[in-house]
């Protein structure tokens, strides 16, 4: 009986492709998951984008899996979509179906993260320059501390993630040339909150009770406000016995910053669909190709920076 | 065919259980050609007799001879590589495959590897065509009703060992038509030179189909007989009765004004397939005995009066009230008791101690909520374990490590706990020793002396006859006749059992 | 019909008419490329699922295989990138290791007499965890030979691909299914499911088939495992969590019964079709939430279980049925 | 009453030697390990952080103890805990009071406990089965109430659930060691306990000794539901957000080994649940413990695999019998 289905399929298939002609343009939107509050405003911001545009954008939730992602991508080609937005959950393993889109001539925008594919493979790549968040955040670290000693912990990122090891990177660099700073502990948070306060429990007990800790870096705010809940309960002060420091800009980090408990923040917009649909629409409007890489702002936020009206600007994207 | 010569040979076998001596020095011998039956009440031996021929048991003691050398079978393979197969009540076949896998299993014929289905269901086809049997083998065993199944077994069995074919319990789940399938199938391999060991209970079909009969008692042989020269009162007397037993009736005893409202009554209660809708009532004080054969349905009326098993219909009376009766747990609510004929898997917790054993039904009737307390239940157990002399070190210990006799203590203690006006004892002194035993029939006269009503059902004639006012006898799934004071005897109990069915099971 | 056949014919069934109706709001899902599709990406799953097809129908479980498919990913771009063995031999070399996991886990269920679920559960935190040191990076793999095994497919009409692991995957079923179906030990593993006991006393050697079956399923978890490094070019210690669950809950649609001793290899088929089938027709909604995925699994779960559930009490109806026709 | 407490003693001893050997290992690579001082009005320190970080474990390891002691299993834990985790965020974000929410959250936990005790004792579905449709579909259900999204909140009152300060305790230490506590009053004070155990070891004595098994099923199982919507409710509260994704992720597989860690057999019966929270608390240490020694967390597992097969391996029924037969002989040459 599956026999037979095959069998009608091929035969079916040469009709159907033919009459599958758009009317509006049809996106496919392959977002990892909804793992941390930053990637569910990217969702929210990328579903508004495409609805001020009149795009017909199909989202699938990959649940943190690359498998799934690539079938999402297979089945967006399969479906004939215009072009495909996809959000990589790692680095490797893209080039087959990358090729597969191509050859279907279906351009592919990656979002927020980068792929170690073939540059050909895909139209261009919309996103922070990761390494220079990292970078942002380790300088304003050296300005702040201005020479005096100071042990700084780590929360990173999943392990293996692109923006683990590129924040871990740019971070790295920036203090490189600061004697004074040094970087005693560095653990994986996972990205999530619970993970970040566990490690950061466990931190403070190492270093201790947290008196030897002079800052936390954190690869994003989840993880932060997650261990800036941790150093409270160690009876500390985060933002000032502490330092905390940290990337993203979600609203709850401005919460934080707005009570003095964190110190700064780097900005990776979640709007990476816009400059992404514009890329686009200028190439199959006029052809123009755009470049392989759009960054967008890495802009740091401070205390000074009326933290209270960020997080009322911010609080309704769905973080 | 009784000239032939012997083919296979139990001598002086012997077989000791923790506790029991399940075979006492057990003489057996199966020509070729005959249909042997093997008969005895449970724990009588026969199934002991059979796992020690068949290499499932090693003897303690004895001789087994195939064709005159002695074997000692580690295993039911090794038994039937020697040539003895086995058949048992059970199909001991795998439901989920096919008939053929099920006839073949392990020999399946390969081509290039690969087990030819073809071929494996043509040779299936043609084992069973010697059987009389034309069905498609390539179907799964359970879409097949047990007579077939049977018959695949005993096909499957002959083809791997040939000389011996013990058959157990075959026809327990078997309709009239399918019996004489099967018996057919018997007769065909019995023309063959096989020699079969036949067990049953029902005796109708016993003396339809064998050539000889053995009879085991409590372990020990009580007799081979021709089947021809034999008749059924005989039979049973060797089966159930001390042929020389004396009269210990008390006949104080009996005295009921039967005119009297009963205590509990049941009336029409039954259950399709199972057993015959029957009237029962019991009184204030009464022991009412149920005497039967194994299969004959006692067990199935004791489960039905105490609600463990679903009824058709009928009406239960208590004090002249109705009674809602859907669970044990309503039985129990009405002040009745159980104690199941199955120990083991029905019976006994065996993990947990004999102190949460005794008062597990107590506790259950007053719900989770009012517990009895600790001290309380240690009394309890304490005062149980003293008087109904429970052999144990404390009562702290888990119940399965006790002897069946004091396994059956306890579990009497369980539900004397519960204060019952009513007790079902089903086979109470099964597989006990003679001292325990002697105990519970002590008991059982205390409880109705202090206004019990007691439903016992025993194997045990002469037991029944010493206790009872009423005796109820079942046969075939119908009760068929109850005897009342002076009627009682171990003779006229005999004697309804063995009266043929009205209508015979298998006239020729 | 056999009615032991009826959840295989249901699983058609339900696959049929779930294709219908997508087709029916997506004309394109019935192209080639969809079909392509689905057998290219799920084809670590289903070559999964052939394995836990035999450990079921023998009436045991296997949850170490998710970690497994990692570890192999891990195991082979380290070994790639660390050695210079060529690809073959560290897939050879690989699948002996994965075998003789299962195969250790088989024995340890076997001579200790320990439930499956818990030893095959300590079977998936070693996997993973070897997993994870070995390397807690996404290692890509850049050898030539796997880029030209990656570059191996036939061009079905319409664009659609049949891809090399696709490819392995149906013949995977195939060698599964006269396996299961054609075989002394294909019978043997059914017999298991039909009763330990019963199977010993009919000469099934248990010991035997107990360790071959777990070690089968590590040999598939292990060749699943390469297919997946095939499909993603990498290897990487996060890679495949909870695609045991996948696999039985494919392993249940496609009609094998969770207690054993009655199942299709080809019905798994179907089931790893239909699962993948509603996550493609998600995806081309792309408005539903990715979980209804997970939802309507655990739906389909649920019918298939009571189906099951009834069809064995009506036998046991029909069987006491005929029972109570006795004397 | 002596002999009661050495029987407890005997009982709960391998896992009290288990968790101090644990612990003595994680004083010898990580010294500071047993500091615990008082701040911000509370105990604080490393011992403290095994304690709090292994209250979801703990709660679960309550209810899968009973749900195993009569036989069973239940897989649906960890989705459970996502479920009315989600619920609870979700509520609270929607202006519900704090008494509602905790009563609606806990509630679909028992509702789940009931969905999950229907399937096996009246429907009759092997308990692994019946409770991985749950499992699988769990997970999905919380997405959907999250709509996918980390519900966060800032209500105080429900943070405090999960980081807040009790008795110089963390709050969850708190719920969790009442809940042990509760759970074995409750069980050892009544009879449940006893008919629990008759059940798991021999259904049919025990219903013929009138044991209602059927609704007592259907009750540990809405027990497992409730103590999983407790987790997730101080899961969720600990990190002021409903994470569908990752809350009780892979849980289910902890509570279980706590369980069997804890000395209850998997077929049923009689069991510990002092035994069980040690053994939870013996898997939290292992975790804390290499997280605070510095080792990278990749050994987590390995080490987790090795001392689970190591203990399994010594419970293991073979080796009892073998262990018996030994002593037998002994006793008796």
């Amino acid at each position: 009986m599956f026999a037979k289905t095959l069998l009608g399929a091929s035969l079916l298939a040469s009709m159907t492709l033919l009459s599958s002609a758009a009317l509006s343009q049809t996106i496919g939107f392959s977002q990892i998951g909804s793992e941390s509050g930053w990637r569910a405003a990217e969702t929210t911001l990328t579903k508004q984008e495409a609805e001020k545009r009149g795009i017909d954008l199909k989202f699938s939730d990959a649940q943190q899996k690359q498998e799934n992602q690539i079938k999402a991508l297979r089945s967006f080609i399969a479906q004939g979509v215009d072009a495909i937005l996809v959000a990589p959950v790692v680095a490797t393993g893209w080039d087959a179906v990358l090729k597969e889109a191509k050859e279907a001539e279906i351009p592919v925008v990656l979002l927020d993260r980068m792929v170690d594919s073939d540059k050909d493979l895909y139209l261009t790549a919309v996103g922070s320059d990761l390494v220079h968040e990292g970078s942002v955040a380790g300088k304003w670290l050296v300005d702040t501390v201005a020479g005096k000693d100071c042990a700084v912990v780590e929360l990173q990122g999943t392990t293996g993630s692109s923006p683990a090891i590129d924040r871990k990177k740019g971070f790295e660099q920036a203090i490189a040339g600061a004697a004074n700073i040094k970087i005693i502990r560095s653990q994986t948070g996972d990205f999530t909150r619970a993970k970040g306060k566990e490690v950061m429990e466990s931190f403070l007990k190492a270093e201790n009770g947290g008196k030897n800790i002079c800052a936390l870096y954190a690869h994003n705010d989840d993880m932060a406000v997650g261990a800036i809940q941790a150093i409270k309960e160690a009876g500390l002060k985060p933002g000032t016995d502490i330092l905390v420091v940290s990337i993203d800009a979600v609203p709850d980090i401005f919460q934080a910053m707005a009570a003095g408990e964190a110190n700064a923040t780097v900005e990776l917009t979640p709007n990476m669909a816009g400059p992404a649909f514009d890329a686009l629409k200028a190439y199959m409007d006029n052809g123009t190709v755009p470049p392989k890489f759009i960054q967008t702002e890495s802009k740091l936020y401070t205390q000074k920076d009326d933290p209270a009206k960020e997080y009322e600007a911010r609080k309704g994207l769905g973080y | 065919m009784t000239n032939n010569p012997t083919l296979l040979a139990a001598v002086g076998l012997s077989k000791t259980f923790p506790g029991t001596r399940a075979l006492d020095g057990v003489d057996f011998d199966l020509r070729a050609g005959e249909v042997h039956a093997l008969l005895g009440e449970n724990g009588a031996g026969k199934s002991t007799l059979i796992k020690c021929l068949t290499g499932a048991y090693r003897r303690d003691g004895g001789d087994i001879l195939l064709e005159g050398a002695s074997i000692d079978p580690r295993d039911t393979q090794e038994a039937q590589r020697l040539g003895i197969g086995t058949v048992y009540q059970e199909v001991n076949l795998l439901p989920n495959l096919t008939v053929a896998d099920n006839l073949l299993l392990g020999r399946q014929p390969r081509r290039l590897g690969l087990v030819s289905r073809r071929e494996t269901n043509r040779i299936a086809r043609e084992m069973l065509s010697r059987y009389g049997l034309t069905i498609d083998v390539a179907r799964s065993l359970d879409s097949y009703s047990v007579a077939i199944q049977q018959i695949v077994a005993i096909a499957r069995a002959v083809s791997l060992s040939g000389k011996v074919l013990i058959l157990d319990e075959p026809t327990a789940s078997l309709d009239r038509d399918e019996v004489r399938m099967l018996f057919d199938v018997v007769r065909s391999l019995r023309a063959q030179g096989l020699g079969i060991v036949f067990i049953s209970h029902f005796l109708d079909q016993v003396f339809d189909i064998s050539d000889r009969i053995t009879v085991l008692r409590n372990g020990r042989l009580v007799g081979v007989r021709d089947a021809a020269t034999l008749d059924r009162t005989q039979l049973i007397n060797m089966m159930l009765g001390r042929e020389l037993s004396e009269e210990t009736r008390d006949r104080g005893r009996g005295g009921f004004d039967y005119a009297q409202r009963a205590r509990i009554a049941y009336v029409g209660t039954g259950r399709a397939g199972v057993i015959a809708p029957f009237d029962l009532s019991i009184h204030r004080g009464e022991v009412v005995g149920m005497a039967g054969l194994l299969g004959s349905g006692r067990t199935e009326t004791a489960e039905l009066m105490f609600a463990a098993a679903p009824r058709d219909g009928g009406s239960v009376n208590k004090d002249g009230k109705p009674l809602k009766l859907a669970s044990p747990r309503d039985a129990i609510a009405a002040g009745f008791g159980f104690s199941p004929e199955d120990r083991k898997t029905s019976g006994i917790i065996g993990d947990m101690s004999v102190r949460e054993n005794i008062v597990l039904a107590l506790q259950a009737r007053q719900g989770w909520m009012r517990p009895v307390r600790l001290s309380r239940q240690r009394e309890m157990a304490d005062d149980y374990i003293r008087r109904l002399d429970i052999r144990t070190p404390d009562a702290e210990k888990p119940i399965g490590q006790l002897s069946g006799g004091n396994q059956q203590k306890a579990l009497l203690a369980r539900w004397l706990a519960t204060n019952p006006e009513f007790l079902i004892l089903d086979e109470p002194t099964r597989g006990i020793d003679v001292g325990a035993h002697a105990e519970i029939i002590r008991m059982i006269e205390n409880l109705c002396e202090s206004g019990m009503s007691l439903l016992v059902i025993s194997s045990e004639l002469d037991e029944l006859v010493t206790y009872s006012h009423r005796v109820v006898v079942v046969r075939d799934r119908v009760h068929v006749a109850e005897l009342i004071g002076e009627e009682i005897t171990t003779d006229s109990i005999v004697a309804a059992i063995a009266k043929p069915s009205p209508a015979p099971e298998t006239s020729a | 019909m056999n009615p032991r056949l009826l959840p295989l014919a249901v699983t058609v069934l339900i696959f049929v008419v779930a294709y219908a109706v997508c087709y029916a709001q997506f004309p394109a899902m019935l192209s080639t490329r969809v079909i392509g599709n689905l057998l290219t990406d799920n084809a670590f799953l289903g070559i999964a699922a052939v394995g836990m097809t035999f450990v079921i129908i023998s009436g045991g479980i296997d949850l170490s295989v998710g970690s497994v498919i990692a570890f192999t990913g891990v195991f082979i771009t380290v070994m790639l990138r660390d050695t210079s063995l060529h690809p073959l031999a560290v897939f050879a070399i690989l699948l002996g290791l994965t075998t003789l996991f299962g195969a250790a886990m088989g024995m340890i269920i076997h001579v200790l007499r320990m439930p499956p679920f818990i030893v095959t559960l300590a079977g998936m935190f070693l996997a993973r965890g070897l997993a994870y040191i070995l390397s807690v990076d996404s290692v890509p793999i850049t050898h030539p030979f796997y880029e030209w095994l990656q570059s191996l497919y036939w061009l079905l009409p319409g664009k659609g691909r049949l891809t090399l692991i696709g490819g392995l995957m149906l013949l995977v079923f195939a060698f599964g299914i006269l396996l299961a179906h054609r075989t002394r030990f294909g019978a043997n593993v059914f017999a298991l499911g039909g009763g330990v006991q019963t199977a010993r006393l009919m000469g099934v050697p248990v010991a035997r088939t107990t360790v071959a079956i777990y070690a089968l399923s590590g040999f598939l978890a292990g060749l699943s495992g390469i297919v997946f490094s095939l499909y993603t070019s990498a290897g990487y210690s996060l890679a495949a969590v909870g695609v045991e669950l996948d696999a039985i809950a494919a392993v249940v649609i496609g009609g094998t019964l969770l207690t054993g001793g009655s199942g299709f290899v080809a019905g798994t088929l179907i089931g790893v079709l239909i699962m993948g089938l509603i996550q493609t027709y998600i995806i081309f909604d792309g408005t539903l939430s990715s979980w209804w995925t997970k939802i309507v699994i655990g739906a389909l779960l649920l019918v298939f279980i009571m189906l099951q559930k009834g069809l064995l009490s009506l036998a046991d109806r029909r069987r006491s049925l005929r029972a109570s026709g006795n004397t | 009453m002596n002999g009661t407490l050495a029987r407890f003693g005997r009982r709960i001893a391998p896992q009290l030697v288990t968790l101090a050997v644990v612990v003595a290992m994680i004083g010898i690579v990580f010294p500071g390990f047993f500091d615990i001082s008082i701040a911000n009005g509370r105990l604080y320190g490393s011992p403290i952080d095994i304690l709090n970080r292994g209250a979801p474990v703990a709660l679960l390891a309550i209810g899968m103890t009973l749900v195993i002691a009569t036989g069973g299993i239940d897989l649906s834990v960890g989705a459970v805990m996502a479920i009315c985790g989600a619920i609870a965020a979700t509520l609270i974000v929607d202006g519900y009071s704090l008494p509602a929410t905790l009563a609606l959250s806990l509630g679909a936990g028992l509702l789940c406990g009931l969905w999950n005790g229907l399937l096996v004792a009246v429907l009759g579905i092997q308990p692994i089965v019946a409770t991985l449709i749950l499992m699988v579909a769990g997970r999905g259900i919380a997405q959907l109430v999250t709509e996918g999204m980390i519900r966060t909140f800032s209500h105080h009152g429900f943070a405090s659930l999960g980081s807040g300060n009790l008795l110089w305790l963390p709050t969850p230490v708190v719920i969790w060691v009442c809940a042990g506590i509760l759970a074995t009053l409750v069980v050892r004070r009544t009879a449940l306990g006893m008919l629990i155990e008759a059940v798991g070891i021999n259904r049919r004595a025990s219903m013929l000794a009138g044991v209602n098994a059927r609704l007592l099923i259907v009750t540990v199982y809405m027990v497992s539901g409730l103590c999983a919507a407790m987790a997730g409710l101080i899961v969720t509260a600990d990190i002021r957000g409903a994470d569908a994704n990752n809350a009780g992720l892979f849980l289910e597989l902890d509570a279980i080994l706590a369980v069997v860690v804890g000395g209850t057999s998997l077929l049923g019966g009689h069991f510990s649940l002092i035994a069980s929270l040690i053994g939870a608390m013996i898997i939290q240490a292992i975790n804390t413990g290499i997280l605070v020694a510095g080792f990278p967390p990749e050994f987590n597992l390995v080490i987790k695999a090795c001392i689970v097969l190591a203990i399994l391996v010594l419970q293991s029924p073979a080796l009892q019998g073998a262990a018996m037969l030994f002593s037998r002989t002994k006793g008796q040459p």
